[in-house]
């Protein structure tokens, strides 16, 4: 039994962890084949993974409904909203669901005029949070915040035509920030970063990390 | 001034700092005044390559991968590049990484195309969306047809003139991702460092910091970043839309947050000078 | 049930937003602005949600949760509907079941389907452990991906241009420039790490920043490269020292890394910057539907 | 002692890479271009020529054909010398049949003045001078063939394979019979090539790579308006490479980590203690942050971040979690954790109870503590800025990786007048922690607090080798730095991509 909780997935993890890794250095048509159906049964469990999100969320509310929490009523809307949507989607404009996804139609209607401008609101809600932080917390407490907050000034001053009209000079300081210093940190943290995240992948193809598998 | 007023002016009821953002953005909106807008550097680097590419009759892979959070920023950029290439007889396609972006990429390359009767099939494709994010551009590079045999309305690419002779990435003479997340460094890091196409790329504001240093290393040939670099690339190309009538309201808005900063950590400063002289007092 | 002032001011301000809703919309259609098809529908429609969502910013209220939980649960079916077309028909169903003439059906991708079965496993409490071998693919084989390709852009890539001549050909006065633009640098570190307490009097710094920021605006508007490429060195080693975990920051490393939070700093800054900046146009964007679409009033 | 057994050890294997390197590229001398990019893979360098009088081109002598290297095995190499009379007016063209005398199409077209050896550095090497004077060519379309493996016309296809499989069995048993028996056949394996060339025929052109294995053959001429010409014949086969000697570096890089990944987790194995991280600033801030909640009997909030446990992000905040919580346990102070994942929701459920265990308070652990808020970003932040304007917590720690909702949590949580320790490596969000919160753990902090916490052997060893390698990257960058303002590329090289 232990053979199929622990070791298996990790010879999996192995094999194929080897094969993504020396895909990169063996050029050769026949593995390359091998590489290339590899690459679409991952984005096949890609969806698949998508399926199992949608499955938490819409169990997490059912239990809403039935146990009639607070608010309850709410996920009742978030029910409607969801099989409403999948239902059209499915419908396919009459053409149903094995076929080709139509260009027009109901499910593009939702898109513009309920899924579109909800998620952009959602995002630009933002805008008034970052004024009021800047009022009342983007603070120069330290020497490490007080350069922060000058460079993000000369920036925002630069990136916008009233920079030009002060003075040429803001925008050339602003342009001249963005291209050098973060260029160079930005390096400097990538080289970092990649070491990280090369380490962590040989950690999981050896199986010394396990906890993507979520305890034992 | 007493430090408690300093304390009520700091701790002010963050909702009117809101209706005052609201007032700011709305009133800047209505007030004419014309902005002068100087492109950069790297907003020009694109209008160049897509000369570039107008002049050898290429053809250009826009792929617009962002979703409906990111269409303000990102929108305005896809529209003033395909108008850009559409007004040049530049052949586009067009495509996406976003499960979300579909539509919106559908959308404004009809609209754009409408514009200068640029006919679906011979002027312009769409091969929509494909999940896969890198795999799927190292399949393009490998294999174009494999990677998108039909375009987004089931239709076989084979039959259609603008892509019927791509069979790699390194076919295509100029590749741009229009992308809100990481979509950008996929096509860096998957396509253009193993194809070697140019690249260029267009990103929200939040992103671009982190595009700079790859314009060094000569793998980002062109980048327009957030709204502003949009309303950049429409001064280029003579067509002032929506980035150019936002740049106004987002000026405006600029400004107010600088004040803020600014008025925020002089009182702040304040209060501190004033919380040493009362501890000195208390000292002594 | 006795409502509090607070509650009843609240309640009237929500039956006021409402009414304005409902009001401005009946003008519109009346009027002609909004015609009474689809897409006159759907403009009151996602102006409504648009309004409701910003009436999050006075006080979390009925009409914000309604809308936030409508969008979830419509957000959800669409990416369902997206990713079946895209990915399970033409990627799975099609190649199997309907593949094209004369070719046979693509029963590996019997495989993908089985372990993508195995992951939807998880669910159950029971033999929810199986669904680690789809897991244990997924991983392995993207871990197996990123790193070269994490290896040749982030380290090969960044590598080779880092790795550049120090100075750029200029005249002897470019070159004499450069060459002090270094001396000063390599003389605060020095001076940093053998007097550390020195460099906290100000005299001190000011001796050797004065110097350093004169020769720096030099070169930035004297368009002298091999500035720029100092500071790109000086900037790449100083974050990588920062990053250093295994040795104590003392000594010239603890100058280093104390020039990498510098360089830390002002490159965040820079990026906050443009982090508004983005923000802000998001907030434009939605205003100007509003005022264009919806009121129609430019 | 260690230390320096450390630094020998790496600069050992720093040696062993660079020996790995194939000859070619150490056996290039030192030039002393000072060029700003001289090293883009695909650079057109031009050659000034004189004009030639009228008379047909000549043929290319000593035209070589051979597998492309480092390929997957669908393309060639043509390369032959550069002839003297070239000049930029002229084209070259390059055509190629699938046998001796197929039918020929042209497959490359160039101008006379460009694609040189020069061009190609990952295969000839970086003596730009010399390879200067020969042309190289690598041909990967295949001549555009009639073929039936379209998939609508099935019965023509039928008919194709049939006719060919006829025709091989035919050949293949001629091939015993003696010469003149074969005499007799011959007519009938005419009629079957002709039956087979007319089928053909109808099928449509078919642009498609180089296939390998199979020998294809090319003809190369020079056009220059409506002068003659003659042509050069050459022949070679395309074929599969087992390894790509481009990719030597970044190998080189992967498995010096990879060593040391190795060395160390053995090393840490055996004694975790000899392993010395260096004090992160950061963690004494969070003691006294739980002290000062003790004092002021406030709550402290723990709030994840939006990744699930695959995410390096997530699973260290999991191990600081488990130390916090031990800390707090010796102060009983009450500990709320927000999740917004269900598997992370259940690992640090196990996290927590864990600790409080370690720390010898079990009863203290309450299982509502550690709770799902939401799956949605945005109800996510709501959600929690209502607890913190509610129960008013006196430090609050955010540890994991953040999309824009941080902005949200940080501004209530400072207007809520808490003490904000946050630790994340998404770097989009940094700047708003570094502003709004009193102290915050940046980048790769993230990870070495993790494993400072923890002392889990497996985390301190991969922060050592990664460390040791970012050592060797600064040696390379300062070396590099240095030869290449002297003039001499070859680290500069060494780290070319193609």
């Amino acid at each position: 039994m232990l053979f199929f909780k622990r070791q298996l997935p990790l010879a999996i993890a192995f094999i194929f962890g080897l094969i993504g890794f020396l895909a990169q250095y063996i050029p050769h048509h026949s593995f390359e084949a091998v590489y290339n159906e590899l690459i679409s049964w991952v984005r096949l469990l890609y969806a698949f993974a998508l399926i199992l999100g949608t499955y938490s969320l819409l169990r997490l509310h059912f239990k809403r409904i039935e146990r009639k929490t607070a608010g309850y009523g709410y996920s009742i809307i978030l029910w409607i909203g969801f099989s409403v949507t999948f239902a059209i989607g499915m419908y396919n404009e009459g053409d149903w669901f094995l076929t080709g996804q139509s260009r027009t139609g109901m499910l593009m209607w939702i898109y513009d005029y309920i899924f579109k401008p909800a998620g952009a609101t959602m995002f630009s809600v933002l805008a008034f949070f970052i004024a009021s932080a800047a009022y009342r917390t983007f603070r120069a407490r330290t020497m490490a915040a007080g350069m922060l907050l000058v460079a993000a000034i000369i920036v925002m001053i630069g990136r916008i035509p009233i920079g030009d009209m002060i003075s040429e000079h803001i925008p050339t300081m602003a342009m001249w920030l963005m291209e050098v210093p973060n260029a160079a940190v930005k390096r400097g943290i990538f080289l970092g970063v990649a070491l990280g995240v090369v380490a962590t992948s040989l950690r999981i193809i050896f199986g010394i990390e396990r906890a993507y598998l979520g305890g034992d | 001034m007493q430090r408690e007023t300093l304390a009520k002016i700091l701790n002010l009821d963050r909702r009117w700092i809101f209706l005052m953002v609201l007032i700011c953005a709305i009133g800047a909106r209505f007030v004419d005044i014309d902005m002068q807008i100087f492109p950069k550097k790297t907003v020009k680097a694109m209008y160049d390559s897509i000369e570039e590419v107008a002049k050898n009759k290429g053809t250009v892979l826009l792929s617009m991968d962002y979703d409906p959070a990111a269409k303000p920023e990102l929108e305005p950029m896809s529209r003033a590049i395909l108008r850009h290439c559409f007004s040049k007889g530049v052949k586009v396609i067009g495509m996406t990484h976003n499960p979300h972006g579909q539509r919106l990429a559908q959308t404004v390359l009809e609209s754009s195309a409408a514009e200068f009767d640029a006919k679906y099939g011979e002027d312009f494709a769409l091969l929509g969306y494909k999940a896969g994010g890198g795999t799927l551009v190292i399949n393009m590079g490998q294999d174009f047809r494999d990677a998108f045999a039909k375009d987004f309305a089931n239709t076989d690419i084979r039959s259609l003139p603008v892509a019927k002779d791509i069979t790699s990435l390194t076919d295509i003479d100029y590749v741009i991702s229009v992308a809100s997340s990481g979509y950008w460094e996929a096509w860096m890091i998957y396509g253009h460092d193993r194809y070697h196409f140019k690249f260029g790329t267009g990103v929200t504001g939040v992103i671009a910091p982190d595009v700079f240093p790859f314009i060094q290393t000569g793998q980002v040939t062109g980048l327009i970043g957030g709204l502003a670099g949009a309303a950049e690339y429409e001064t280029l190309i003579g067509k002032p839309g929506i980035a150019t009538i936002g740049m106004k309201p987002q000026s405006a808005v600029h400004v107010l947050l600088v004040l803020f900063v600014l008025f925020g950590n002089f009182i702040f400063f304040w209060d501190m000078i004033l919380k040493r002289r009362q501890e000195k007092a208390w000292k002594r | 049930m006795v409502l509090k002032s607070e509650e009843i001011k609240d309640l009237i301000l929500f039956l006021l937003l409402v009414a304005l809703l409902v009001g401005t919309n009946i003008y519109l259609f009346a009027s002609g602005k909004l015609e009474f098809n689809w897409e006159g529908i759907g403009i009151m429609l996602a102006a409504g949600i648009t309004v409701s969502m910003y009436s999050f910013l006075y006080k979390d209220n009925v009409l914000f949760k309604t809308v936030e939980h409508l969008y979830v649960g419509v957000a959800a079916g669409y990416v369902l509907s997206v990713y079946w077309f895209a990915i399970f028909y033409a990627d799975l169903i099609e190649p199997l079941f309907f593949p094209p003439p004369g070719e046979s059906p693509a029963w590996y991708r019997l495989m993908p389907m089985l372990l993508g079965i195995i992951l939807l496993m998880r669910v159950s409490k029971r033999i929810g452990w199986i669904s680690r071998i789809s897991f244990a693919f997924i991983m392995g084989f993207y871990s197996g991906i990123a790193i070269p390709n994490y290896i040749q852009t982030m380290i090969v890539q960044q590598l080779h241009y880092t790795v550049r001549p120090l100075f750029s050909a200029g005249t002897p006065f470019e070159m004499g420039i450069q060459i002090a633009f270094l001396a000063v640098i390599i003389i605060y570190v020095i001076l940093d790490w053998l007097w550390l307490s020195a460099l906290n009097k100000a005299w001190v710094n000011a001796l050797v920043l004065l110097p350093f920021f004169a020769l720096l605006l030099f070169g930035i508007y004297g368009g002298i490269a091999g500035i720029n490429q100092i500071m790109v060195l000086v900037g790449v080693l100083s974050v990588l020292v920062y990053f250093f975990f295994s040795v104590e920051h003392k000594g010239v490393i603890a100058t280093t890394s104390k020039m990498g939070i510098y360089f830390l700093m002002v490159s965040f800054g820079a990026s906050f910057g443009y982090t508004i900046m983005a923000r802000m146009s998001l907030l434009v964007e939605r205003l100007e539907f509003l005022i264009r679409e919806w009121l129609q009033l430019t | 002692m260690l230390k320096t057994r450390a630094l020998a050890l790496s600069s050992l294997s720093f040696l062993l890479a660079l020996l790995l390197l194939p000859v070619e590229l150490s056996a290039q001398e030192q030039i002393g271009t000072l060029t700003e990019n001289d090293s883009s893979t695909q650079v057109e360098t031009e050659r000034e020529v004189i004009a030639p009088p009228l008379k047909s081109l000549s043929a290319a002598t000593g035209l070589e054909a051979t597998d492309a290297p480092d390929d997957s095995g669908h393309s060639v190499i043509l390369s032959w010398p550069v002839i003297e009379d070239e000049s930029p007016q002229q084209m070259y063209v390059i055509e190629a049949a699938p046998d001796k005398n197929g039918p020929w199409r042209k497959v490359v077209t160039f101008k006379a003045n460009t694609s040189y050896k020069a061009d190609m550095p990952q295969i000839y090497g970086w003596d730009k001078d010399a390879l200067i004077n020969d042309h190289a060519v690598i041909v990967n379309t295949a001549p555009p063939t009639k073929a039936f493996n379209d998939l609508r016309d099935k019965n023509n296809y039928a008919k194709q394979q049939a006719l060919k499989k006829e025709l091989e069995s035919l050949e293949g048993a001629l091939a015993e019979l003696d010469e003149q028996s074969r005499e007799t056949f011959k007519p009938e394996l005419n009629e079957l090539r002709k039956q087979l060339k007319e089928v053909e025929s109808e099928a449509p052109i078919k642009v498609a790579r180089l296939e390998f294995g199979h020998n294809y053959h090319f003809r190369l001429y020079r056009t220059e308006g409506e002068r003659p010409y003659e042509m050069a014949y050459v022949d070679a086969i395309p074929e599969g490479n087992w390894f790509n000697t481009n990719k030597i570096n970044n190998l080189a890089i992967a498995l010096i980590l990879c060593f040391f990944i190795f060395y160390y987790i053995v090393r840490a194995r055996r004694n975790p203690e000899d392993i010395f991280i260096r004090r992160i600033p950061g963690l004494e801030a969070v003691e006294d942050a739980i002290g000062r909640a003790t004092e002021m009997g406030k709550p402290i909030f723990f709030v994840h971040g939006l990744t699930d446990m695959s995410h390096i992000s997530t699973v260290a905040a999991v191990n600081i979690l488990g130390k916090i919580t031990e800390r707090v346990a010796e102060y009983g102070t009450t500990f709320k954790v927000t999740n917004r994942d269900p598997v992370v929701l259940a690992v640090s459920q196990e996290t927590v109870k864990e600790s409080y265990l370690r720390a010898g308070r079990p009863d203290l652990y309450q299982e509502d503590h550690v709770f799902f808020v939401s799956q949605d970003q945005f109800s996510y932040a709501t959600g929690v800025e209502g607890m913190f304007l509610r129960e008013k917590p006196a430090s609050v720690f955010y540890f994991g990786y953040y999309f824009a909702e941080a902005l949200l949590l940080t501004e209530t949580g400072a207007h809520a007048g808490a003490i904000q320790i946050a630790g994340t490596d998404s770097y989009t969000q940094l700047p708003f922690f570094i502003t709004t919160c009193d102290y915050t753990l940046m980048g790769e902090e993230l990870y070495a607090a993790s494993a400072y916490l923890s002392r889990n052997p497996k985390l301190l060893a991969s922060l050592k080798a990664q460390d040791l390698t970012k050592g060797l990257m600064i040696i390379f960058i300062l070396l590099g730095t240095l030869l290449s303002t002297l003039g001499f590329d070859w680290l500069v090289h060494m780290m070319a991509t193609f």
